[in-house]
C-alpha cells in the first residue's frame, strides 16, 4: 500500500484494520545471488540499491536480531558531508544526495530535516582548519559558510558568550547538513526493498560461511540453516571482527562503545545541530523535542553495549559550557552502541582476501550519515565487483600502502579518532 | 648595572587571600594553608639498583624510603612514594636540597628537583575529608587512608600527591597535597569552591607542618 | 491571598506539619499546603484535579501516582532563570512561595486548544507522520516540520544559563542501600550492625517508602514507631549514612555507582555557597537494591480521566499527606493489594461506591467489609469512564456473565499488579525473568555485587521485605547474623491477571505519550512485533516516566495481540538513569569558566599588569600580544614587537613547552629510538633539534634536546604534546625497551623559560649573568647549553637556540624565580629598549624563517614532507622508521611545505585557502594543497605564508591561485623558499 | 570502571589511559614491512577476555598490562606491562 495523507485517511475509516506489514516477514529460501549479513542501515539500504538500482532482486538480508537493533537504531541521528579529505569528501556528499531524495525514493517519511549543522571553533587556529575543510567542501561543491562571532551570535544568542573558559569565536557551517529519524531510515529501507523482491529475514543470525574447494565463500551457515549464497556481503558494523573471523580475516579495526544521551523533551531550544570546539558535546532537538547529544567514545574496546561515568559527565560538562542553559533539562536516558572504530577514522568499503566475500565496515563516527551512501556504493561494488567511484579509496589495502584517510591526524590508534 | 632582587614568588602568591572565605555563619569548617618555599626532589631508582637506593636512603634520612604508598617523616624530612621504585623528598631549608642529595645518590638513582614545580598546600578541618571528596575520587576514610598514607592521583584531571599527616592536637584530620604550579592557582580556586558551603579559614605559612 | 481552602484536607493525620502552612501557585492561583506536602498533594487538598496535558492529543489529566512514576503531572516549577520544565509535581516537594504553571496547553489548561488534536486522533495513530508530510518534499522544512516542533516537546526550558551551582563528590562504602522501605531498612540494620560501612539512598524526603502509607505491625510495633526506633538506631552507628532525597539512578563498572541528591531543591533556592543539586559517585563493594515496586495501571476506556488513580496513591494521599483524592471512590482491581485502599479510605471517613473486581474470588472478610460499609462488589471490569476536566462523574462496569453496571463515583483507584523495580538489576543489559505468581518480571541476573531484597525482587509481603532486606544485609556485610530479623506477618497476595479490558474509547498505556491499546494493535499489524520496535514505533515507555507505568502493560498487550506468552514477547533494554537527572548535576563544578582547569605560567601576572592580551593554548593562558597606548590593533602590536626583536632584543615565555628530565646510563640509546636522530653522540654541553614519530612513519612532535652530562638529557615537547609525549615516552620506556636504564620526570612546572631573541641579546643577558660565564660565540656557541651564575645569586639554564632565527638563547629559571628573571630583563634591557613579546609574534618569526609548528605538524605529514627528511638516520631503529618507508608516504606527488607570497604585495593571505594551479577552474582534480600558516612580516612588509602544496618543491616560484571560496577571495600567490629570513642562518649563529 | 593498579591500589578510571591491544609484539630492528604493519595495524579485537595497555598517566605513571572482558568489562588481572622480569618499573 502507498503511503500518504489520502491511504492514511481512508486507513482512519476502516479503523486501520487493512494496514500491511510494513516489510514482509520472509522465510529463508536455499539461494540468493546476494546474502547481506546485518539486518542495519547498511544492509537494507545496500539490499534496496541491489534491487532498485542494480536489478538484482534475489537477495536475502540476514539479522540476528530485529532489524535496526544496532548502531542503526542507536545513533544521535546527525546527516552531514563537512569532511575534509578526499574519499570522504566526495562519498558523504554523495550520501548527503541521497538522504535529499530518501522519502521520495521510498514512500516513507524518514523526517530527513536539513536545519543546518554548525561546528563551532574557539581558535585562530580551529578557525584555520575548518576555513581548509569548508574551501576544501567548497571545491567539491558542498555547501559550506564560515561564520565569524557576530554570525553565531545572531544564530544561538544562547551560546555561552560571556563567561567561557574557551570563548565561541566562529563556526563552520553546513546549511545541508541536520537530522534524520534513525529508526525510520530502517523501516523505510526494509518497506522499500521488501517490496521490490528482497528477503528481509530477522532472528537469522549467522554462524560461519560455506566455502568451496577453492576458498570461494558459496554461502552462510545460519541459526536457521545453511543458505546459499553468489556472493556475500557483511554490513554489520559493531561485529565486523567477529564475523570476519569467521571467513579467516583480522580486521583493521577495533570495537568501542560510544554512548548517546537524549534529554526529557522540552519545547524548541536548539534550531540545529551543533558541536562544542573546545570539548566533547555535540547536540541536535528532536523533532519530539528531546535534547539528543553526545561526545568522544568511552576510550577502551568493548562490546558491553553500555558505557561508564567518566564520559557521561565530560559531555555534560561539555554541555554545560557551551549553553548553560540546559542545566535544568534533565537526562532521561543513557545507551552505548558498539562503534567499529578503523585505524584511520574512515571505512572500508572492499572485496575481501576471501573470494566472494565483500566487506563495509569501520563506520568509527560516520555511519549513521553515510547509510544511504554506503548502501549505494556496496551495492555497486556487489554488482559490478569493482569500487564505486566514490569509494575507491576506501580499498582494505590502504593501510598497507600508506594512503590514510586520517581526518584527525592521530594516526593508527582507533580510540583516538 | 643594576641590582637584580631574586624573591621567590609562589604560585599561589596572587590567589591566596588571607583570611576567612565562604559560608560565615558558621564556624570554619576547613582550613586551607600553603606551605611556601621548600626543597623537593625526586629519585627514582637506576635499573636493578633498588637495593642499594634502599641502603642510601636509609643512612642519608635514618629511616627506609617507602617503597607502598605512604610517607614518612622525620624531624626535618618527609619521603613521599610517588611511584614505583620513586619517592620525594620533602624539607626546608636546603639540608636536602638537589646538589646535597645528588651526591649522596647518584650512583643509584636519578634526581629530578621539583622544588618549584609543585605548591604544597595542607587541608584540615573538621569537613575536610568531605571537601575532599569533592575533589578525589579516593576514599580517605581513616580505615583505607590512614595517618601516614599517600597517593600518587588526580584531582579534576590534575596529577597530585596527596598524603595524611598526623592529626591535630583537636584530632583533626590533615591532608597535604602537592599540586603543579602551574595549575595551582586554578586548582586553588576549584577547592575554594568546593569548600565555600563549610567556611574556610585561608592563610599560609613558611614551616613543614 | 489564599483564594482556595484546603477543601480536600482530611482534619488530622499525615506526615505533615500542620504548623507550618505554606502557600504555593499553580497556573497564577494562590494555594496553601504544608511542610511535608509534596505539590501534587497540596493540589490535592485544594481539590484540583485537572493538572497537565497529554502529549500528543492533549488530552485533561489529572494526578495517577504518587512517586516518581508520574506520567501526567507535569508541571514547569518555578519561573525565570530557574524554570524547571517536566517537573512531576508528585515528587516536587512543597515549598513557601513555590510557583508551577501546567505545561503542554494553549492558552490555558482548561481550554487548550491544541486539544483539537484528539479530532485527528484517527489519523494521528501510531507511525502516521512516517506514512505521510512527504509530498511536496520541500513542505517538511518549511512547514511539517516546524509545525510537528512547535506541537510537540513539554514544558519550556528557560533558555537563559542556570543560575545555581552543582557539584560532585565520590562515596565509599562497603554496603550500598536503595530505598528506605522495610526490606531497605532491615537491610541497613543487618549490614550497619556488623560495622560494614553502609550508605542508604532514598530518593523521597521522608523514609519508610510504602511503609509511610501502608503501615503495618512490625516487631509488635505499629510501622512509624518501628521507623522512628530504627532510623535511631542506624543514626547511632557512625559506619552508616543516610541520604534522603537521592535517588540511586545508575550502577557503572566496578562497583561505581550514581546517585542524584537533591540538596535544596525544597527550598525557593540554594542558600548561599551551596549548590542545588550533587552528583554522586558511590564505589560500593556490595549493592541491595530495595527499591521497592510500582502499581501497574489497567489498561481501558477512559482510564486517563482525572480522578483515575492508581490505588496505592490513594493510600498515600490519604495516610501520608491526610488528603482526600475523591470523596467517593470506586476501585478497579484484579488482586488483593487493592483492598487496602478500601480499609484506609473507610477509615478516614470516606465512601467507597463500588469495589470492581476482576477475581471472581474475593475473600468473604471482603465481602462482609462491603457489606458493613453498604457498597457493591462487582466481579467485572470497568468498560468506560465518563467525566471530564473535572474528574471522574461515573463508572461503567461490564459484568462477568455479561451484564453491565454502572456507578457513581468521583474517583477511580486502579490496581492492576506490582510490578518490581528492576531498572538497577537490569542495566548492564541483563534481562528480568517472568515470575507467575505475581504476573512480573522480578530481577534474574543483576551487576556484579548487586542483589535485589523485597519488593524489588518480587516479595510483596511485609514480613518477607523485612526477612529478604535483613539477609541481604548480612550477606553484603559478610559475616554471619547480626540478631534476628524484624518479623512482621505475610499479608496473603492473589492477583488474576488483568492488562487490558478491550472496548470502545481510547484506552491509555502509556499516559504521558497517548499511546492506546489499539496503537498496540496496529504495530503488530503492521510488522513491529518485537518490543524493540514496538517501543520505536509508538514511543511507548520513551516518556518523562520512562515507562515505569506503560512498559509491562505494553508488551502483555503485545503479546496477547501476537499470540506468544508475555515472557516470550520479552522487555526493552533498561537504560539508565533511573529518574531523569539534571544535566547541570552530571557537569557539577565544570562549567563557564571552570569548564577547564587553567595553566598559568610563571610571568602570567607580571604580563597581566602590562597589559597583554592573552590566548588559550591547550589550558595555558598565553600573552599573545602586549598593546601598547596608541596602537590601533593587534596586527600594529605585533609588528612593533618583531622589529623590536629584529632590531634589538626582545624576550618571550617559553614555559609552556613540555620539558622532561631523561636520565640514567642509557639516556642517550633510548632517545636515538625515539628520535629520528641521533642523540647518543651529542656532546655534553649540547643541544640539538629532534624529531619524533609516530610508529605509523608520521611526524609527532619536535623540540630541542640538550645533554646537560653525560647520563642526563633534558629534552623539550611542543607545547601541546608535552602530555602525550610523556606517556609515548614512558611507552617506550616500560614497554618497548625495558631494558634500558633510563628514568623520565617531567620538569615542565620546575622551569620557567624564556627565549631571549635579537642582536642585542648577549648585552642583555650580559647585565644579567654573572660575567664568569662567556657568553661570545666561541664560548657559547651556536647549540651551546650548559648552566650559568645570575646576578643576585642564582643558577639558571642557558641554551643557545632560535626559533626566530636571530641570535638567541633560551633561559631557564627554577619556576618560582620566574617572576623576578622577568622583572629584572626588564630592568636590565631598558638601556636595550628590550621588548617583551606574545605568541603572535613568536609565530610570525618562526614563518619568517620557515620554521614548521603546529599547522604543518598535523598528524598527517612526514619528516621529508617538513622538508626534514634528511635528519632521518639510515644506521639506526627508531619508532617510525619502517612504516614511513610505505609507497604512500615517500610518493613523489605528496604535499610538502613551501612558502607562499602574494604576487600582489599589498594582498592579505588566509590560512586554509587552497592552491589550484594558474591555469585550471577550481575542483577536486586540482587541489593540490593549502595554506597552513600566514603572517604580516614587518621584515619583508608584506603578507608571507606556509603551504602545503604538492610536489611544491619542485615548482620553487611557480605562480598559482590561492582559492579561498569560503571567504570569496581568489587571488595569486608565487611558490618559494619556505625560508623568508636570513636562510644562511648567518644571524642566528652570529 | 575501577582498575586495581599493582602499585598504588584500586583506582577511578578517569586516572587512567587506554592504549590497546597488549599482544602484538613491536618487531625488533630489522622488523619487515610486513611484521611491522601487522603489528600496527591487525587486530584480534577479542569479544571476551583481553589483554590491553593501559596508563596510570593520573598516579604512578606506570604502563599497565590488563586482562579485561570485553563483553562486561570485568578484569581478572593487573600487572606492570614491563613484565614480571621487570616487576618494578624502572628497576
Amino acid at each position: 500500500m502507498k503511503y500518504s495523507i489520502f491511504s492514511l485517511a481512508r486507513a482512519a475509516f476502516s479503523g486501520h484494520k487493512n494496514w500491511q506489514r510494513t516489510w514482509r516477514d520472509a522465510s529463508p529460501k536455499d539461494h540468493y545471488d546476494v546474502v547481506i549479513i546485518g539486518g542495519g542501515g547498511h544492509g537494507l539500504a545496500t539490499a534496496w540499491f541491489l534491487a532498485s538500482e542494480y536489478g538484482i532482486r534475489n537477495v536475502a538480508v540476514l539479522e540476528k536480531g530485529w532489524i535496526g537493533s544496532g548502531n542503526a537504531g542507536r545513533n544521535t541521528t546527525i546527516i552531514r558531508s563537512n569532511y575534509g579529505l578526499p574519499g570522504n569528501t566526495g562519498f558523504y556528499e554523495l550520501s548527503m544526495k541521497l538522504w535529499e531524495r530518501m522519502e521520495q525514493d521510498l514512500n516513507y517519511n524518514t523526517m530527513v530535516s536539513q536545519r543546518g549543522v554548525i561546528n563551532l571553533y574557539h581558535s585562530d587556529a580551529q578557525r584555520d582548519a575548518y576555513a581548509r575543510r569548508g574551501n576544501t567542501m567548497r571545491i567539491n561543491g558542498i555547501d559550506a559558510e564560515l561564520l565569524d562571532l557576530a554570525a553565531v551570535k545572531k544564530m544561538m544568542p544562547f551560546l555561552n558568550f560571556d563567561n567561557a573558559r574557551f570563548p565561541v569565536q566562529g563556526g563552520l557551517l553546513q546549511r545541508r547538513g541536520g537530522t534524520a529519524r534513525h529508526d525510520a531510515v530502517v523501516w523505510g529501507y526494509a518497506h522499500a526493498a521488501s517490496a521490490l523482491g528482497v528477503d528481509i529475514i530477522q532472528n537469522c543470525e549467522v554462524t560461519g560461511f560455506s566455502r568451496d574447494a577453492n576458498g570461494k565463500v558459496t554461502g552462510v551457515e545460519t541459526s536457521r540453516g545453511t543458505i546459499g549464497a553468489g556472493k556475500v556481503g557483511m554490513a554489520v558494523a559493531g561485529s565486523s571482527s567477529r564475523v570476519a573471523a569467521m571467513a579467516g580475516l583480522r580486521l583493521p579495526i577495533e570495537s568501542h562503545v560510544l554512548q548517546a544521551f537524549v534529554s526529557e523533551a522540552i519545547k524548541p531550544l536548539i534550531p540545529n545541530v551543533m558541536t562544542f570546539g573546545a570539548g566533547h558535546f555535540y547536540v541536535s532537538q528532536s523533532d519530539k523535542g528531546g535534547l539528543v547529544f553526545g561526545g568522544d567514545i568511552d576510550g577502551y574496546n568493548s562490546y558491553a553495549q553500555r558505557g561508564n561515568m567518566p564520559v557521561m559527565e565530560d559531555v555534560c560538562e561539555g554541555g554545560m559550557a557551551l549553553m548553560p542553559m540546559i542545566g535544568r533539562v534533565r537526562l532521561l536516558r543513557q545507551w552505548g552502541g558498539i562503534m567499529d572504530m578503523s585505524m584511520d577514522g574512515s571505512p572500508i568499503i572492499d572485496k575481501t582476501p576471501v573470494d566472494g566475500l565483500y566487506l563495509n565496515a569501520g563506520w568509527c563516527y560516520g555511519g549513521f550519515k553515510a547509510t544511504p551512501g554506503s548502501g549505494l556504493v556496496f551495492a555497486h561494488l556487489l554488482a559490478r565487483n569493482e569500487p564505486h567511484k566514490e569509494a575507491a579509496r576506501f580499498r582494505l589495502d590502504r593501510f598497507r600502502r600508506g594512503a590514510m584517510i586520517d581526518e584527525k591526524g592521530v594516526g593508527a590508534q582507533p580510540n583516538l579518532h | 648595572m643594576a641590582e637584580f632582587s631574586w624573591l621567590p614568588r609562589s604560585p599561589l602568591e596572587h590567589v591566596l587571600v588571607v583570611g576567612a572565605y565562604g559560608a560565615r555563619d558558621v564556624a570554619p569548617g576547613i582550613s586551607l594553608t600553603e606551605i611556601r618555599n621548600f626543597d623537593l626532589i625526586q629519585i627514582m631508582a637506576r635499573r636493578g639498583k633498588g637495593a642499594e637506593l634502599a641502603n642510601a636512603a636509609k643512612a642519608r634520612f635514618g629511616m627506609a624510603a617507602p617503597e607502598v604508598p605512604k610517607a614518612v617523616s622525620a624531624s626535618d624530612v618527609t619521603l613521599i612514594w610517588s611511584g614505583p621504585d620513586q619517592f620525594l623528598v620533602l624539607s626546608k631549608g636546603g639540608k636536602h636540597a638537589m646538589d646535597i642529595l645528588s651526591q649522596a645518590f647518584s650512583q643509584f638513582a636519578s634526581l629530578s628537583d621539583q622544588s618549584h614545580a609543585r605548591a604544597l598546600i595542607s587541608v584540615s578541618g573538621m569537613k575536610a575529608c568531605a571537601m575532599l571528596a569533592k575533589l578525589s575520587s579516593l576514599d580517605l576514610h581513616p580505615a583505607s587512608f590512614p595517618i601516614g598514607a599517600a597517593a600518587a592521583t588526580s584531582i579534576d584531571h590534575t596529577s597530585v600527591n596527596l598524603w595524611r599527616g598526623s592529626d591535630l592536637p583537636d584530632g583533626q584530620a590533615v591532608f597535604n597535597l602537592l599540586v603543579f604550579a602551574t595549575f595551582a592557582e586554578s586548582l586553588w580556586r576549584t577547592m575554594l569552591d568546593a569548600a565555600a558551603e563549610y567556611g574556610v579559614d585561608i592563610g599560609y605559612s613558611e614551616e613543614l607542618g | 491571598m489564599v483564594s482556595h481552602a484546603q477543601t480536600h484536607r482530611l482534619a488530622s493525620g499525615g506526615l505533615i506539619d500542620r504548623s507550618a502552612p505554606l502557600n504555593f501557585r499553580f497556573d497564577g492561583k494562590t494555594f496553601a499546603g504544608f511542610q511535608g506536602d509534596t505539590l501534587a498533594s497540596a493540589l490535592i487538598a485544594n481539590g484540583v484535579k485537572l493538572v497537565g496535558r497529554s502529549f500528543k492529543y492533549h488530552r485533561p489529566r489529572g494526578i495517577l501516582t504518587s512517586g516518581s512514576e508520574e506520567p501526567n503531572a507535569l508541571v514547569e516549577l518555578r519561573t525565570g532563570a530557574r524554570r524547571e520544565p517536566n517537573t512531576k509535581a508528585t515528587t516536587a516537594e512543597l515549598y513557601d512561595g513555590l510557583e508551577a504553571a501546567s505545561q503542554n496547553r494553549w492558552p490555558s489548561l482548561r481550554h487548550d486548544l491544541m486539544a483539537v488534536n484528539q479530532l485527528f486522533s484517527p489519523i494521528f495513530v501510531a507511525g502516521f507522520y512516517y506514512k505521510t508530510f512527504m509530498w511536496p518534499a520541500k513542505f517538511w522544512e518549511a512547514i511539517y516540520e516546524p509545525a510537528i516542533r512547535r506541537a510537540a516537546g513539554l514544558g519550556r526550558a528557560a533558555g537563559v544559563a542556570d543560575p545555581d551551582h552543582y557539584d560532585k563528590a565520590w562515596a565509599h562504602c562497603d554496603v550500598l542501600i536503595a530505598g528506605s522501605g522495610p526490606a531497605g531498612l532491615a537491610a541497613a540494620l543487618a549490614s550497619g550492625r556488623s560495622g560494614a560501612r553502609v550508605i542508604l539512598c532514598e530518593e523521597d524526603f521522608a523514609l519508610g517508602g510504602r511503609l509511610l502509607a501502608d503501615g503495618g505491625t512490625i516487631d509488635g510495633m505499629p510501622a512509624a514507631e518501628w521507623i522512628s526506633r530504627t532510623l535511631a538506631e542506624l543514626a547511632s552507628l557512625p559506619n552508616v549514612r543516610i541520604m534522603n532525597r537521592t535517588t540511586l539512578f545508575g550502577v557503572y563498572d566496578g562497583g561505581t555507582y550514581g546517585a542524584i541528591e537533591r540538596v535544596n531543591d525544597h527550598l525557593p533556592s540554594p542558600p548561599e555557597h551551596q549548590v542545588r543539586q550533587r552528583l554522586w559517585r558511590i564505589v560500593a563493594k556490595r549493592s541491595i537494591v530495595a527499591a521497592g515496586a510500582i502499581e501497574r495501571p489497567i489498561v481501558f476506556a477512559g482510564n486517563d480521566t482525572p480522578g483515575v488513580m492508581m490505588a496505592s496513591a490513594m493510600r498515600t494521599y490519604v495516610e501520608r499527606y491526610a488528603v482526600t483524592p475523591a470523596k467517593r471512590i470506586a476501585l478497579f482491581i484484579n488482586n488483593e493489594d487493592g483492598w487496602r485502599t478500601v480499609e484506609t479510605a473507610l477509615g478516614a471517613g470516606l465512601q467507597i461506591a463500588a469495589v470492581v473486581d476482576a477475581r471472581p474470588d474475593v475473600s468473604a472478610a471482603h465481602r462482609a467489609l462491603a457489606a458493613k460499609a453498604g457498597f457493591p462488589v462487582l466481579n467485572g471490569f470497568v468498560s468506560g469512564v465518563d467525566g471530564g476536566k473535572d474528574g471522574v462523574r461515573k463508572i461503567s462496569v461490564a459484568l462477568v456473565g455479561g451484564a453491565r453496571a454502572e456507578v457513581e463515583a468521583d474517583g477511580l483507584g486502579v490496581s492492576g499488579g506490582w510490578n518490581p523495580a528492576v531498572g538497577l538489576t537490569s542495566y548492564h543489559r541483563g534481562r528480568p525473568k517472568w515470575q507467575d505468581d505475581i504476573s512480573a518480571f522480578v530481577p534474574d541476573s543483576a551487576p556484579p555485587g548487586m542483589v535485589a531484597a523485597g519488593a524489588a525482587n518480587g516479595a510483596f509481603g511485609l514480613g518477607a521485605c523485612l526477612r529478604q532486606g535483613f539477609a541481604a544485609g548480612v550477606a553484603a556485610a559478610q559475616t554471619a547474623g547480626h540478631g534476628v530479623p524484624p518479623v512482621a506477618d505475610d499479608e496473603a497476595f492473589s492477583l488474576t491477571p488483568l492488562w487490558h479490558v478491550a472496548g470502545k474509547g481510547k484506552a491509555f498505556v502509556d499516559y504521558q505519550h497517548d499511546v492506546t491499546a489499539s496503537d498496540i494493535e496496529l504495530a503488530q499489524r503492521e510488522g513491529f512485533e518485537s518490543v524493540e520496535h514496538l517501543k520505536r514505533y509508538t514511543t511507548l515507555g520513551m516518556a518523562t516516566d520512562q515507562g515505569k507505568t506503560s512498559n509491562v502493560a505494553g508488551l502483555a498487550i503485545m503479546a496477547a495481540v501476537s499470540g506468544k506468552s508475555i515472557p516470550e514477547t520479552g522487555t526493552t533494554i533498561y537504560r539508565p538513569p533511573y529518574v531523569p537527572v539534571a544535566i547541570g548535576a552530571f557537569a557539577g563544578h565544570h562549567r563557564d569558566e571552570n569548564f577547564h582547569a587553567t595553566r598559568l605560567t610563571p610571568s602570567h601576572h607580571w604580563a597581566a599588569e602590562q597589559g597583554a592580551v592573552f590566548v588559550d593554548t591547550g589550558l595555558w593562558k598565553r600573552a599573545q600580544w602586549y598593546p601598547r597606548a596608541g596602537e590601533k590593533d593587534w596586527l600594529e602590536s605585533v609588528t612593533r614587537e618583531v622589529k623590536a626583536v629584529r632590531g634589538g632584543v626582545g624576550f618571550c615565555d617559553v614555559s609552556t613547552l613540555g620539558k622532561i628530565d631523561v636520565h640514567g646510563p642509557d639516556a642517550g640509546a633510548f632517545l636515538d629510538r625515539v628520535y629520528i636522530n641521533t642523540f647518543s653522540s651529542l656532546a655534553v654541553g649540547k643541544a640539538r633539534y629532534g624529531l619524533m614519530l609516530r610508529e605509523d612513519g608520521m611526524v609527532y612532535d619536535d623540540g630541542t634536546t640538550s645533554r646537560l652530562a653525560e647520563d642526563h638529557y633534558f629534552l623539550t615537547t611542543t607545547t601541546a604534546k608535552a602530555g602525550p609525549v610523556m606517556q609515548h615516552l614512558e611507552f617506550c620506556r616500560q614497554v618497548l625497551f625495558p631494558e634500558l636504564d633510563v628514568q623520565l620526570t617531567s620538569v615542565s612546572d620546575q622551569w620557567a623559560q624564556f627565549s631571549i631573541a635579537g642582536p642585542k641579546t648577549r648585552d642583555l643577558l650580559g647585565e644579567i649573568v654573572e660575567p664568569v660565564a662567556d657568553l661570545s660565540n666561541e664560548g657559547f656557541p651556536f647549540m651551546g647549553a650548559r648552566e650559568v651564575p645570575l646576578r643576585g645569586g642564582i643558577m639558571a639554564r642557558l641554551f643557545r637556540i632560535s626559533f626566530s632565527g636571530e641570535m638567541a638563547f633560551e633561559i631557564s629559571v627554577p619556576a618560582r624565580y620566574g617572576d623576578a628573571l622577568v622583572r629584572n630583563l626588564m630592568l636590565a634591557g631598558k638601556q636595550f629598549g628590550v621588548t617583551p613579546y606574545g605568541t603572535e609574534a613568536l609565530g610570525v618569526m618562526r614563518i619568517e624563517k620557515g620554521h614548521v609548528a603546529g599547522p604543518e605538524l598535523n598528524g598527517a605529514t612526514t619528516a621529508a614532507d617538513l622538508g626534514l627528511g634528511k635528519m632521518m638516520s639510515t644506521k639506526k631503529d627508531f619508532i617510525g622508521r619502517v612504516m614511513a618507508g610505505r609507497e604512500a608516504l615517500v610518493a613523489p606527488d605528496r604535499q610538502v611545505v613551501v612558502g607562499i607570497k602574494p604576487t600582489d604585495k599589498t594582498r592579505r593571505l588566509r590560512s586554509g585557502a587552497h592552491i589550484i594551479p594558474k591555469a585550471e577552474i577550481p575542483g577536486p582534480d586540482h587541489d593540490q594543497g593549502y595554506v597552513t600558516s600566514v603572517c604580516f612580516s614587518p621584515t619583508l612588509d608584506q603578507w608571507i605564508g606556509l603551504a602545503l602544496v604538492e610536489r611544491g618543491r619542485e615548482r620553487i616560484g611557480e605562480i598559482v591561485h590561492a582559492h579561498d571560496p569560503l571567504r570569496g577571495e581568489n587571488y595569486d600567490v608565487e611558490l618559494c623558499n619556505p625560508v623568508f629570513y636570513d636562510p644562511d642562518g648567518g644571524r642566528q649563529r652570529g | 570502571m575501577r582498575i586495581v593498579c599493582p602499585f598504588c591500589g584500586e583506582r577511578e578510571l578517569g586516572e587512567f589511559t587506554y592504549l590497546g591491544d597488549a599482544k602484538p609484539v613491536r618487531p625488533s630492528a630489522g622488523g619487515s614491512e610486513h611484521d611491522v604493519f601487522d603489528y600496527l595495524y591487525l587486530r584480534d579485537n577479542v569479544a571476551g577476555a583481553m589483554s590491553e595497555h593501559w596508563y596510570h598517566g593520573g598516579g604512578c605513571r606506570a604502563w599497565l598490562k590488563i586482562t579485561r572482558n570485553t563483553l562486561t568489562h570485568e578484569i581478572s588481572s593487573v600487572e606492570p606491562a614491563a613484565g614480571v622480569g621487570a616487576a618494578k618499573v624502572g628497576g
